[in-house]
């Protein structure tokens, strides 16, 4: 906007150093410099808040993903530690974080993180596993744009209760109407495609991964 | 140039077009008659395409039958004849139903001249002798034609000395005779060549001997069967091709009818020269051969009074210069019904309101709607149902060309291709909404010409 | 530590950046330089941005540039006025010439009853569309009354009535956007040397018969006016008023001349604000009615 | 030409000269934040904040502004106070900043912020362009708040996120989704130009 | 294979499905503005599209070698003062939005003032939208979307290398384009409409826009089937998952 | 001074009375003075409204009085609308004309029958408000009212008209209880029958379950010239090769055949893509623009998660018709 002036700006020719153009542009300098100084000092007096709460929005779910404790671990206080676990298969490494959980000392459960397509965007699942990683015993929607109505309803808790209980080990199954079985999950009516895409989120993450949580979990128990 | 069949390989249509009830009952059967000689003629300076002719007579001055009353003295622009004997009066001014204000000779008639058969055995009657034809040279048949002030007698009135040239740059190897009269109504041209099929073979002999045609076809629609008879029997050992083409409006358009007898298009914005091809209508045709053996001027024309609001429709052999109104009278006047008059035929004429308004050479026809032929229902919005698409024989859109007229949009137009558009009413019989296209698109062809001029 | 590396690092690197891309954009500025007036932009600025198309360019911007590439007079702003041209003026360098304020003016004078040989009219009702139709009247110089000028007009300053454009002086900007838009030419635009000024109100050519047969009120062509007063010409039946001798303070013939007219052709128009009384120079003469009637039919090869 | 005081830049930047209805600025924001009002109030107090830090700064600086440089420097500034405000909201409302996704830097390109350094903040002095930045991001708040009334409380019959119509209301969930932005915000400029040529042609009458 | 699949798959959602105007409400501005005529509505999208590929070229660079966490640059810079460990945890990733908007409009600048002096019949048709190109979102969107796919990506796989980012960029001008040259059309069209007077101009468009916006929902998903469609069954079973984002500070 | 001329009546007036002709003038007009008679905007209409007689006649049959209820409702709603929207601008309602009966018909039949009755009320308002007032009525709508108003409801309430709306176990109609065709297909794999599906023995929206009344109204309209042929023509090629392509010449199953008879792509051929007004002028544009239907129907229904995407096609079209119009203007006679 500014190009016809700033082309048409011609400068007298006399004092060569005033036409250089760091010169002229000694406000922009002074500015860059400045601004760059005082977003750093935001980014360190903010950032750790800024990474607290991304943590705590994963973290914070975490207790309600995992198998109700008995007894006097309820009133434990969970010990949550996150690590990346590389995955290797068919030859590419795709790497999963997961939290692990304990009350106590004692394992708890693990959370798995992982995201796949959905039916409009990616959707960001966390799944909560029992300490032997061979039982399902929650699951969050973190991140989802699916149609409002219809597919967002993957989001509701009635329709992530029934995750709650199934068997990690064999594959979970969408089906239509009743969804009685012990790996079979009802399809949300009219949104058969986003039910189906978290279940096979969740089969892949859980494929990947139950094996070598199961190993950790049997290294840590004793 | 081979000998492509019956149509020249045209196949004897050309593509879209329409199929509007041909209502040629009316005066179809009517021999031509010829009009008593009127008290006064009004003579407009510039009946043609073109320029207008110069005044060579002053008033109160005597004229003879058939003198010179106007020079043409433009390239493109024709002479004009006095078609009575009389007294000219002072000058006046008359509309044309084209919309042109303008001078015009006027004479009051004091010495009628031949009148009745004698005036059509003058004019047409035989014999049109085929042999001598061949003892004239084209530049002398060239003049003749340009003396005699001839002009397409199909409507738009091109001056023929312009067509019929034999010093044309461009190489013409057909003549083409328009025999089609596609227009609905009209049976002016159908009854000429019934009735004077000889002289039409005579001109047509002539035009083009003297454009160095190798090949003369004289095209009729197949819905006139009588005039292709009788110009088959007149055509004897002359070589002219007679093509009976497939009834379609407007068969009549030049660009139509070369495309339909020859198979061959004439490029966007050209002439049929640029084909090789050169055109004229039958009744001109007759005038040039009037005017090249008989030496006399083009004074009369036929017309056709028809439609369902005249009391009795004719054929009839008019003086150039009468005024509608007395044709009308000639032919019983108006009936009830009658709502529009019409100069021409009904779908390129032009509405007459004022019956001092005089027949001049270009005038084909005159035709009498009544008010169950014109509907005149508002125009609707376009619903773009692309029915006008469909039927333009030119391929346009119209119903863009409107549109970009109304909203003034004249970069629209160009690409539409505006200028292309001769204004032959097949998009604006065909809208369902009833949209005047037609005006709309004179008006965008007008602001175009407007912004070109500046 | 690792807080002022960080705060260091952006720094530096913010600065990096400015650094390059001042020089750089400095370096472009200097190789790429296209030599631009500036005061095309400062014209532009200067102009109201109405785009009305008053001055006979596109827009505003392409009046800006005409004035200072092409030495287009300055005063061709009707909307912004004085004010608008005193700035030009000043940025441009030159004298304001005063302009003389153009208005339009209708010549005809007939209204529905006077014009006689109408025809019912049945198509587009527009000017344009009908002017292209014969018969709608006997006249083929008055005034339609379609109405094109009141849709043309931007500033709701000139009406049908009564089937006659009438001007509506209290809001014309004189744009001249009615002018343009009479398919009959019968508007054009005259200097105002006052606040009413004298105007023919006919456009009819023909001789007094003709005119007669069509119109009740149109000029007849009898040269009352011209014996009376010398400001008025007739020429081809039509008197024409000769605006540069034309004397606001000194009417005394031309009035008598206005009383001669048996068809009360020359009337008195206008009401141009006092400030104009002054406003006086030697405009040329705008062209008087030049009627373009023509069909594109003529220029049609076929017919029928 | 007069220039307009602090308190008529203050004025007319909520209804007449709106940055939304009658400017045309700012729409991307205006569409696609409003799809609730929770968002439409955070978009609005950020914009405030930007707008209100960058026109101050503009003012301080406008004795040296250069005219070619002029663009980069307010650039300069709008991003940096865009950055601010972006991570003030991921550190104190990160819900907020994570549904307002990338719309938060994209304030930085924001027409309304450009313009009004422009128009006003190079021009005058720091009050007024404090006053200006104040009165055009009520006006901007203004406008989202409205686009996004209607739009939360047709497509979820909720404002705020409490439920304001009968549970038996069907939701339009178009309204939430991206045609129903369109659609609303046109129909809404329509209304508002109506009524604008009704009152203006009842005070011309 | 599965990797040109990727690509084609990024620039069908840039261009179509998920299309940077009708479902990100970016670069409505220009959509709105300069969508009078079909000629100028494709210069402005050339225009774009030219910009956002060299913004996104510029700016994929800069993330990648300097603004993002663990950056090599920044690493080697730190490094000079701090220890390997300490100089991987420099963070310049705040500066992303300076650096980018930096870059556009240095570049739309230096675009213009080229074409202006070496080839001024590029310059007149679409010269004069670039000025107006320094305020579009719709390539500061693109720079941050390529940004959300470099910083915070856990997988070093899934991060998107060059190519990537230039397809979105490139497709998504086109689709940029098409929107506007689409809406043009139509608003050409509207000039010999009926339009009630004060839906006349922006408010019409944008009811237009919204009914281009129901159309183009017709997409959704015709990323996914034709991922399915298009990869070997086989690779499905070997394709990595998309490692989540978010969680963007802590590296293993 | 006297501002204008006084009005001069004592000159001759015999002479101006003599020159017309007699008293009642004829009139006067641009050229052609003929119109092709019988050939109405209106009677257009009511060709489409004639065509879509064995449509709504056969989901009478197969969805009994609920399909009655839906085109009541839709055309009672449809017809007060424009009504409204005329009189608020002070037009006089043009119901007349029949446009706004042929919207309301097309978007019941495009409704499934279990919508609730606000949907119809809200997609009739949609497609006469936005669909066509805004744009300035009867041939200006740059869009298929019936489909904007469709679209509108579709997405607002994908619940109760989604793919999954259509299913009704409860209902007494046979055809009801099971899903479309389509969705049966894409979610089960599950293939109806051909025969069920040309006479429309299947469930979906009201008018397109039915193949064989969608071909007899279509081809009526086609013969009347009230539809551009070329258009659904060009539709169901393009349609038709996509299929091939996708299932090869496999017999058994889902074939090309059941991809052309199922859901709205007769329906949406005939009588949705044919509307005049939203789709192109030039006949190498209605092909372009029937094609483009074609292709887009297919890549919704083969890709995308919807099971049909007519709508989404033609109004994508629509969008395009503009375009298309100025990308295809036709060669004029004679031209290079």
């Amino acid at each position: 906007m500014n190009a016809a002036v700033m082309t048409t700006d011609t400068m007298p020719a006399k004092r060569p150093w005033r036409d250089n153009a760091l010169f002229q542009g000694w406000l922009v300098l002074l500015l860059a410099v400045v601004f760059g100084a005082l977003l750093a000092g935001v980014q360190t007096a903010l950032g750790p808040t800024i990474a607290a709460n991304k943590r705590n929005e994963t973290l914070s779910q975490v207790p309600a993903l995992l198998a109700p404790a008995s007894g006097a671990a309820a009133t434990a206080k969970l010990e949550i530690d996150t690590r990346m676990l590389p995955v290797s298969r068919g030859g590419r490494t795709a790497v999963y974080r997961v939290h692990r959980a304990r009350r106590d000392g004692q394992l708890a459960g693990w959370v798995v993180q992982t995201a796949g397509q959905g039916y409009a965007d990616r959707i960001e699942v966390l799944v909560g596993l029992s300490p032997e990683a061979d039982v399902i015993t929650g699951l969050f929607v973190l991140d989802q744009k699916e149609t409002p109505g219809l597919g967002a309803k993957i989001a509701t808790a009635p329709w992530r209760r029934q995750f709650v209980g199934k068997p990690a080990a064999a594959p979970l199954e969408v089906v239509k109407g009743g969804g009685a079985g012990a790996n079979q999950i009802d399809a949300i009516t009219g949104a058969t495609i986003s039910s189906r895409a978290v279940v096979a989120i969740v089969n892949r993450a859980l494929a990947d991964v139950s094996s070598q949580l199961a190993a950790d979990a049997g290294k840590a128990a004793p | 140039m081979g000998w492509f069949g019956p149509h020249g390989g045209g196949g004897g249509t050309f593509a879209r077009g329409i199929h509007p009830p041909a209502n040629k009952h009316f005066s179809t059967g009517c021999a031509i008659e010829v009009v008593p000689c009127p008290e006064r003629v009004v003579l407009p300076l510039q009946q043609n395409v073109g320029g207008p002719c110069t005044p060579v007579v002053k008033p109160r001055q005597k004229v003879a039958w058939g003198e010179l009353v106007g020079r043409g003295e433009a390239f493109v622009s024709s002479a004009l004849h006095a078609p009575v004997a009389g007294t000219v009066e002072r000058p006046a001014m008359t509309t044309l139903p084209n919309g042109r204000h303008m001078p015009a000779i006027a004479i009051r008639t004091e010495d009628p001249g031949l009148t009745g058969q004698d005036l059509w055995e003058a004019v047409f009657g035989g014999p049109w002798s085929n042999d001598c034809i061949g003892s004239y040279e084209p530049q002398q048949i060239h003049e003749a034609i340009l003396e005699a002030g001839i002009v397409g007698l199909g409507g738009a009135a091109f001056p023929t000395h312009v067509k019929i040239n034999p010093n044309t740059q461009k190489p013409i190897h057909t003549l083409v005779v328009n025999g089609c009269e596609c227009e609905p109504y009209l049976t002016a041209d159908d009854q000429l060549m019934r009735q004077a099929p000889d002289a039409i073979i005579a001109g047509a002999f002539l035009a083009g001997y003297a454009v160095g045609a190798r090949r003369v076809v004289i095209g009729v629609e197949d819905n006139k069967p009588e005039a292709v008879e009788s110009l088959r029997r007149a055509v004897g050992r002359t070589g002219i091709e007679v093509a009976v083409l497939k009834t379609k409006y407007p068969q009549g358009s030049e660009k139509h009818l070369i495309k339909a007898v020859l198979g061959r298009e004439v490029p966007l914005g050209g002439l049929p020269a640029d084909v090789g091809v050169a055109i004229g209508n039958v009744g001109t045709m007759a005038a040039v051969a009037r005017a090249v053996v008989r030496n006399r001027p083009l004074t009369h024309r036929v017309i056709c009074v028809t439609g369902a609001g005249v009391a009795r429709p004719k054929n009839l052999m008019v003086p150039i210069g009468i005024s509608i109104g007395e044709i009308i009278d000639y032919c019983g006047g108006l009936t009830a019904e009658a709502a529009r008059i019409v100069a021409g035929g009904p779908m390129m004429g032009f509405a007459v309101a004022d019956r001092a308004t005089p027949v001049t050479k270009g005038t084909s026809g005159i035709t009498v709607l009544t008010a169950k032929d014109i509907e005149t229902s508002a125009a609707g919005p376009c619903v773009r149902c692309g029915r006008c698409v469909e039927v333009c024989p030119m391929g346009l859109v119209p119903t863009k060309l409107a549109q970009a007229a109304r909203t003034g949009d004249l970069r629209l137009a160009r690409r539409h291709n505006i200028l292309a558009c001769f204004e032959c009413g097949a998009c604006a019989y065909s809208c369902p909404a009833r949209i005047p296209l037609v005006q709309w698109i004179r008006v965008g062809k007008t602001q175009v010409a407007r912004s070109q001029g500046r | 530590m690792i807080i002022w590396v960080t705060i260091g690092l952006s720094a530096a690197a913010m600065g990096t950046l400015a650094v390059f891309f001042t020089s750089v954009l400095g370096w472009a500025n200097r190789a790429f330089h296209v030599p631009v007036d500036p005061r095309i932009e400062a014209c532009a600025e200067a102009l109201p941005g109405a785009n009305c198309g008053g001055c006979g360019f596109v827009g505003c911007r392409e009046y800006a540039a005409a004035v200072v590439c092409d030495a287009e007079p300055v005063d061709r702003c009707v909307v912004g006025g004085q004010s608008c041209t005193e700035a030009l003026a000043a940025i441009m360098g030159v004298d304001p010439t005063p302009s003389l304020p153009y208005r339009p003016v209708v010549h005809c004078g007939a209204h529905t009853a006077d014009r006689l040989l109408r025809a019912p009219y049945h198509g587009e009702p527009t000017c344009a569309a009908a002017n292209l139709v014969t018969g709608v009247q006997g006249c083929t110089y008055g005034c339609l009354g379609f109405g094109d000028c009141q849709r043309a007009c931007p500033f709701d300053a000139i009406h049908v009535i009564d089937g006659l454009a009438t001007v509506d002086y209290t809001r014309c900007v004189g744009c001249g956007a009615c002018a343009r838009a009479c398919p009959r030419n019968i508007i054009t635009m005259a200097p105002f040397k006052a606040e009413r000024i004298l105007a023919v109100a006919c456009s009819n050519k023909d001789s007094g018969k003709d005119v007669r047969r069509v119109c009740e009120v149109g000029c007849i062509g009898c040269k009352a006016c011209q014996r009376a007063c010398s400001l008025f010409t007739v020429q081809d039946n039509l008197p024409s008023i000769d605006y540069d001798a034309y004397c606001p303070d000194d009417l005394g013939d031309a009035i008598r001349a206005m009383e001669k007219c048996p068809r009360h052709c020359i009337v008195a128009v206008g009401k141009p604000s006092a400030k104009d009384l002054a406003a006086l120079g030697d405009e040329q003469l705008p062209d008087v009615v030049a009627p373009d009637f023509k069909t594109t039919v003529d220029d049609t090869e076929w017919r029928g | 030409m007069s220039t307009p005081s602090a308190a008529q830049r203050f004025v007319r930047g909520i209804l007449p000269e709106n940055p939304v209805y009658r400017q045309m600025l700012g729409l991307c924001a205006t569409l696609a934040v409003t799809n609730n009002l929770k968002s439409a109030v955070t978009m609005g107090a950020a914009v405030l904040f930007v707008l209100v830090c960058a026109n101050l700064m503009v003012s301080l600086i406008r004795h040296w502004l250069t005219p070619h440089l002029r663009i980069v420097i307010f650039t300069l500034t709008i991003a940096t106070f865009v950055t601010v405000a972006d991570r003030l909201l991921a550190a104190f409302l990160y819900p907020m900043s994570k549904a307002l996704g990338p719309y938060i830097p994209l304030i930085i390109v924001n027409c309304i912020i450009i313009c009004r350094c422009e128009v006003c903040a190079a021009k005058q002095g720091p009050l007024t362009a404090v006053a200006d930045a104040l009165g055009q991001s009520l006006g901007f708040a203004l406008a989202l708040v409205s686009l996004a009334a209607v739009r939360e409380i047709l497509g979820t019959g909720m404002w705020f996120g409490f439920r304001v119509l009968p549970a038996a209301w069907p939701d339009w969930v178009i309204m939430v989704l991206p045609p129903g932005a369109f659609l609303t915000f046109g129909l809404l400029l329509g209304l508002a130009n109506w009524i604008s040529a009704r009152r203006g042609g009842k005070e011309e009458a | 294979m599965t990797y040109f699949v990727d690509i084609l798959l990024i620039a069908l959602g840039a261009a179509l499905i998920n299309n940077f105007v009708f479902y990100y409400f970016v670069g409505i501005c220009p959509f709105i503005g300069v969508s009078r005529r079909v000629e100028m509505a494709f210069g402005m999208g050339c225009a774009v599209t030219f910009v956002m590929t060299i913004a996104a070229a510029i700016s994929w660079t800069m993330t990648r070698f300097v603004l993002m966490p663990g950056a090599p640059l920044t690493r080697w810079a730190a490094g000079l003062w701090l220890d390997p460990q300490a100089a991987a945890g420099v963070d310049l990733s705040i500066l992303s939005y300076i650096v980018y908007i930096f870059a556009i409009a240095a570049s739309v600048q230096f675009v213009e003032m080229y074409l202006r002096r070496f080839l001024p019949l590029l310059y007149r048709s679409f010269g004069v939208f670039l000025p107006l190109i320094t305020t579009n979102c719709a390539i500061l969107f693109a720079c941050l979307t390529i940004m959300s796919r470099l910083v915070g990506v856990d997988d070093p796989a899934a991060r998107w290398d060059l190519a990537q980012a230039l397809a979105l960029a490139l497709f998504g001008g086109v689709g940029f384009t098409l929107a506007i040259v689409i809406m043009a059309g139509i608003r050409e069209e509207l000039e010999a409409c009926d339009v009630p007077a004060p839906f006349r101009g922006v408010p019409i468009a944008l009811v237009v826009g919204g009914i281009l916006a129901m159309a183009f929902m017709g997409f959704t998903g015709v990323d996914n089937g034709l991922k399915t469609a298009l990869t070997p069954p086989a690779a499905i079973v070997a394709q990595a998952p998309q490692a989540d984002s978010g969680n963007g500070a802590s590296t293993p | 001074m006297k501002t204008s001329g006084m009005k001069n009546k004592d000159n001759d007036k015999t002479a101006a009375a003599n020159a017309g002709f007699g008293p009642a003038l004829t009139e006067v007009a641009s050229s052609p003075h003929l119109v092709e008679s019988g050939r109405t905007t209106r009677r257009m209409m009511i060709d489409v409204l004639l065509a879509l007689v064995p449509v709504a006649g056969a989901a009478v049959y197969f969805f009994r009085w609920p399909a009655v209820r839906q085109m009541a409702i839709c055309l009672a709603a449809c017809l007060a609308a424009e009504a409204l929207f005329a009189l608020m601008r002070r037009h006089r309602p043009p119901l007349a004309d029949g446009s706004a009966a042929v919207t309301a018909l097309i978007l019941a039949l495009s409704l499934p029958v279990t919508a609730p009755w606000y949907t119809a009320v809200i997609g009739s308002v949609a497609a006469i408000g936005v669909g066509k007032a805004l744009f300035g009525g009867l041939g200006m709508n740059l869009f298929n009212p019936a489909m904007v108003g469709r679209a509108f409801v579709m997405i607002s309430f994908a619940g109760a008209l989604g793919a999954a709306g259509y299913q009704d176990p409860g209902s007494s109609i046979d055809v009801m209880t099971q899903a479309t065709p389509l969705t049966a297909f894409q979610q089960s794999g599950v293939s109806a029958g051909l025969a069920d599906l040309f006479l429309g023995r299947t469930n979906g929206s009201l008018g397109e379950t039915s193949a064989l009344a969608c071909l007899i109204g279509g081809l009526f309209l086609c013969i009347r010239r009230s539809a551009a042929w070329r258009i659904p023509a060009a539709m169901l090629a393009a349609a038709g090769i996509i299929a091939l392509l996708d299932t090869g010449l496999g017999v058994e199953g889902w074939t090309a055949a059941h991809h052309l008879f199922s859901g709205a792509m007769l329906f949406g051929a005939f009588f949705i893509a044919t509307d005049p007004v939203s789709s192109p002028l030039t006949p190498l544009g209605q092909i372009i623009y029937g094609a483009g239907i074609g292709a887009l129907v297919m890549v919704i229904r083969l890709f995308s998660g919807y099971p049909e995407g007519v709508m989404f096609a033609v109004l994508l079209m629509n969008a395009l018709t503009p375009l298309i119009n100025r990308w295809t203007i036709p060669t004029p006679f004679g031209g290079q």
